[in-house]
């Protein structure tokens, strides 16, 4: 689960790593009393999007602060663009109102888990904010997790990057914070870029990220809070409140498979026929009659899913109880939709022969390639 | 012969009287497995599948004295069963749950005596086709035979399976790694075993995009693997940045996408389909050679 | 420092571990609204004191309900002397009123850190309550610092004390939850005596003690506002907050000594000759003038003390200023009070001579011995 | 001869330029103790005392090889600035802080490597009369000789310097180890230093109430010590319950109290002497036999 700027934000102060003066508005008339608030001549409008890149976005910029209620009005509510969104960008909803500040330098800060590592790695950089894809590598040092992360390591880091002088204990002190709120929030990645070193020797945190473990949401009670639900697919949140894996992509094939390997090779296969699949949809591998039904009625919600995909292999799941949640929904989709069926494993006779006493419009078929082939063309088809 | 498990291994079930212990260990027992008890904080002393139950693995080690055992505890407890059986000595721990907190496995991780290996999280477990079945996997498609199978995917295994069977060369063992980022066996350790498995003449490798373990794995394949090796990689249609329904399976940046695995895996030597379908029939040409 | 039953209790629920109802009162008004919230016919009255053995001492009591107001106007604001508190007793300002739990035995429970282990350390016994100083000992089980305490741990103590059923799980839970509590808030000491197993296999902590370490308050804010100053000398408070460590005994010879080693070795050579120290006083190694003037002038506020012993190892510390500091206060003692200085080390020609030309009236002698007989000699004969 | 310091130990001081650091680094160069440098963060590059200034114990260890290290951080950050020390690789840390929390001290000492020997914390330190003073003692009583001493008081140390000073006896090296329940070098460590060396001749040890460390040391001297012993014990009229100013320094139960120790050490063959006053007589009429 990713967390907006504010919110990282709200949580680094908390931590005691500093970060600007800034006021949260979600409708034009709060801007007015946010900017009594920063008292600032000059102000930083952030739009809050779960996506980066919003700089060159038009989704920061500075302006006067007798012009941020005008500015603010051009863009709540619309959609952000941004190289990270795709196309159809993200809603403004929220506005972070920042007053400006003024760095030394500006360097990278960031805690991930490290799968390779199997560890959390913390990656320093000397060059931060947006040349952080082409300045020199950040230097990485993998925190033991039973020892984990010794203050003196923080400074040491310092050092290592070419910090001198009060930039030296007070990295140190922002480096110790940062490790600390990734382990106690569960955080897959926390990452400050820029993190602006002041002339003082002191450090801001201008931008900020922070990735939870979706895992782990069932221990941080308090963050489940900081969900924003708009800022993903309505149908991709309407799928995992009913325990669906579902990310929503740009084709007209429409995809329900059980297993996310099975999902993602059923994917391949439509784009190698010529296709392009709509979504990735995994029913789980102890999915239910109910759960298939579901899958399929948010498939046939969708206006550019032309056909559906059904592509099982019965495990441990019963094929049967596939072909009987398929004929659950299939009758109530509302619209005509071809559905290919692709049905094997345990059961997989008596599916068959139920989707076919069931009457359910389709082919069925007992080949991957084919089931792949057969969508393809049905698509075009249609 | 075989990887790991076979006809003798005594397999015990953590969180064995709950709905997916019960039900799979039932599968299991119907497949010929040796399960000799469960673990089941609170229910020690009582029977279940006609087996002892007991409170704590070290009393089970005690009293049946298990090889292996299988993990079906709820994510939130299931790190703290994983390194219960280790600390009792058990010496392969199966964890099929999923949904463990990433932070959780750093410690198992960490924790893990070199005595114990892991397979899993969120993983449908290891078979030796024909002798013991510990995890999710449905039996019937498996056949003793020839091949070894490695794989980060769930059904994706099955396809595996069901083609070599089809293919008729059957398999030795099939491995599930799993999924999640953080987890036990990686592609190498049982590349390593099957290459020492003198009845494994060929090895079938399923990976998919996130991380780079295949690509590790075709490094270790060029200098330690003699076997022939097919590889099958989801995920070449992905977009980069989404979790692929696997927490392991994300292209982050450059990093962790199909074609990379895939070009790693073929300059290694390693035949790689781009069908999900023809993983067995590669596997037979190879071994037809 | 040392906390109530009622705030460990509040601990205990924060963290999970299930108390008895029970309501906090410190005055016989708030009990009529206090029986209200508990509802029960009958209530435990339990005196607030830093020190156990209260049953034994009438500090807790069943009654009902209807005469706990006059049971609570007889005890509030008396002082309870048990067999850990010393003649004086402590003052009852507070009273926690709880509803009698029943229970189908009653457990022993604590985490302690343990010095010769270097580790913190489990107890769990199956026998608590008054019982646990005969009973068999509790099962000790050493936590690895680096891996920390395991929640199959818990479950494995559970059984290793002979619990079995759905007991096994909620005992786990309450010791993994002990530990936790131990380390999140640097406590030395965390008792449950007794934990009452009740029927259903569940765990109820029936009395609580938390020991914090005071070293450690720094970062437990929250629990310095758990102080209270009452239960301890009043001396004892005043000297912490003037950074003196001092500790009241029973007898006349107010010691001043540098360093907490020979502080208790001053006491020792008094008792052997036949006298008995008042206090245990150490000014510390860094101290100045003030302090030792400050330290005097405490001493000379207590009735009981007839003559003070100074006995100062100069080393880092010089003898002028410690003569210097006793100066300062000796002329504004507000009555005649022989001094015994033992003055040696850095300085302590000068110090003496200081002391001296300063007129303190006293006895000055290099010997340890010679000191200690002296001042038992002129607290006989004053 | 002495034990773990002497003239040629390069010593570092942490916390160089802050007032404790400064006035003790200023005394023990008086007293001819060879201080390479110092780490504070933030002031790397400046020099203080003549000496350079590291910004951390890593830098200083490549610029200027300690051996040893002092420290007189303040308490909250006193356990980083031992393991920082530990980590940089130098083999000897003294720490003088007072007040650092127990928790600490335990991650300290799971952490300490095996390469690195502890002092400390909350002592005066170490010093070998005449070569090398590590700490806050005042090295004026100290006169080089025959005796090791070991306490775990700070004053009481000096007055057990002094009295060996004023019998003729002088002193190898005198070890604080410290008030504090959990700290580094033990009574049993010193004791088999000062076993080992050639020029101690006798063992002065200075315990006191709490814990049983003098009753391990009473069990260790009897089977592996064979220098002469005496031994003053502080805290025979301590109240049970009650920390005497160290927070070690308190008898809990039955535990720790000072006649126990006393009856431990005499029947280990030590010379136990009830008044502080006659340590160093005690132990001079010890050697004169």
């Amino acid at each position: 689960m990713r967390l907006h700027e504010y919110q990282a934000k709200a949580l680094f102060a908390a931590c005691g790593i500093a970060t600007p003066p800034g006021v949260v508005v979600r409708a034009v008339e709060e801007v007015a009393p946010a900017l009594v608030t920063l008292a600032t001549p000059r102000c930083v409008v952030k739009a809050q999007i779960h996506a980066g890149a919003r700089g060159h976005a038009g989704g920061v910029r500075i302006v006067a602060s007798d012009e941020v209620a005008a500015y603010a009005k051009t863009i709540l509510g619309t959609r952000l663009v941004t190289s990270q969104t795709g196309a159809s960008g993200l809603p403004v909803d929220t506005l972070l109102l920042e007053a400006p500040t003024t760095a030394a330098s500006e360097l990278y800060l960031a805690c991930v888990l490290d799968r390779r590592a199997g560890a959390r790695v913390v990656l320093a950089g000397r060059q931060g904010g947006m040349g952080i894809e082409e300045g020199e590598k950040p230097v990485a040092r993998v925190i033991d997790t039973l020892r984990g992360f010794q203050a003196y390591e923080g400074r040491q880091l310092a050092r290592e990057i070419g910090l001198s002088g009060r930039a030296v204990a007070a990295f140190g002190d922002v480096v110790s914070a940062l490790v600390a709120l990734a382990v106690e929030h569960d955080a897959l990645l926390v990452e400050i870029n820029p993190l602006m070193l002041c002339e003082d020797g002191s450090f801001l945190a201008a931008d900020g990220k922070i990735e939870i473990d979706d895992n782990a949401l069932f221990r941080q009670a308090a963050l489940e809070a900081l969900r924003d639900p708009r800022q993903g697919d309505a149908k991709d949140e309407e799928a995992r409140e009913r325990g669906l894996q579902y990310i929503s992509l740009d084709g007209d094939i429409g995809c329900l498979v059980n297993g996310a390997g099975l999902a993602m090779a059923t994917m391949d296969l439509i784009a190698q026929a010529g296709g392009r699949p709509a979504n990735f949809l995994d029913v789980g591998g102890g999915t239910t009659a109910q759960k298939v039904a579901e899958a399929l009625r948010l498939l046939a919600r969708d206006p550019r899913v032309k056909v559906v995909l059904v592509n099982i292999f019965g495990g441990i799941v019963r094929c049967d109880l596939i072909a009987e949640g398929l004929l659950l929904a299939a009758s109530s989709l509302g619209r005509a939709l071809p559905i290919v069926v692709r049905l094997v494993g345990t059961r997989e006779e008596e599916g068959r022969r139920a989707l076919a006493e069931g009457g359910l419009l389709g082919d069925v078929t007992q080949d991957l390639e084919e089931a792949a082939q057969l969508a393809v063309r049905r698509a075009q088809a249609a | 012969m075989s990887v790991l498990i076979h006809k003798q291994t005594r397999v015990l079930c953590q969180g064995f009287t709950g709905k997916q212990g019960t039900f799979h260990c039932q599968q299991a027992l119907e497949y010929g497995t040796d399960i000799v008890g469960g673990v089941t904080p609170g229910k020690g002393g009582a029977r279940h599948l006609d087996r002892p139950v007991f409170d704590t693995v070290a009393e089970a080690m005690a009293a049946v004295q298990p090889d292996a055992s299988v993990i079906y505890v709820p994510a939130p407890m299931a790190a703290d069963a994983i390194l219960e059986a280790a600390a009792a000595g058990i010496g392969l721990v199966v964890c099929i749950t999923e949904g463990i907190p990433a932070a959780d496995m750093l410690r198992v991780k960490a924790l893990l005596p070199a005595t114990t290996r892991l397979i899993g999280p969120n993983c449908p477990g290891i078979i030796t086709s024909g002798e013991c079945k510990i995890g999710i996997m449905p039996g019937a498609i498996h056949k003793p035979g020839v091949v070894g199978i490695v794989s980060r995917s769930g059904t994706l295994t099955y396809e595996a399976v069901a083609q070599t069977t089809a293919e008729g060369l059957g398999q030795t063992t099939c491995i599930g790694i799993g999924g999640d980022p953080i987890h036990g066996l990686g592609f190498i350790d049982c590349l390593d075993l099957f290459q020492a498995d003198a009845a494994t003449r060929g090895i079938l490798l399923v990976g998919e995009i996130g991380g780079v373990e295949e690509e590790e794995a075709a490094d270790y394949i060029r200098h330690h693997v003699r076997k022939p090796v097919v590889a099958y990689i989801a995920g070449t249609t992905a977009p980069p940045g989404r979790r692929m329904g696997h927490a392991g399976a994300v292209i982050a940046g450059a990093l962790g996408t199909a074609e990379a695995k895939k070009a790693a895996l073929r300059e290694a030597g390693v035949t790689v389909v781009d069908s999900p379908a023809r993983m067995g029939r590669a596997l037979a040409e190879r071994l037809s050679r």
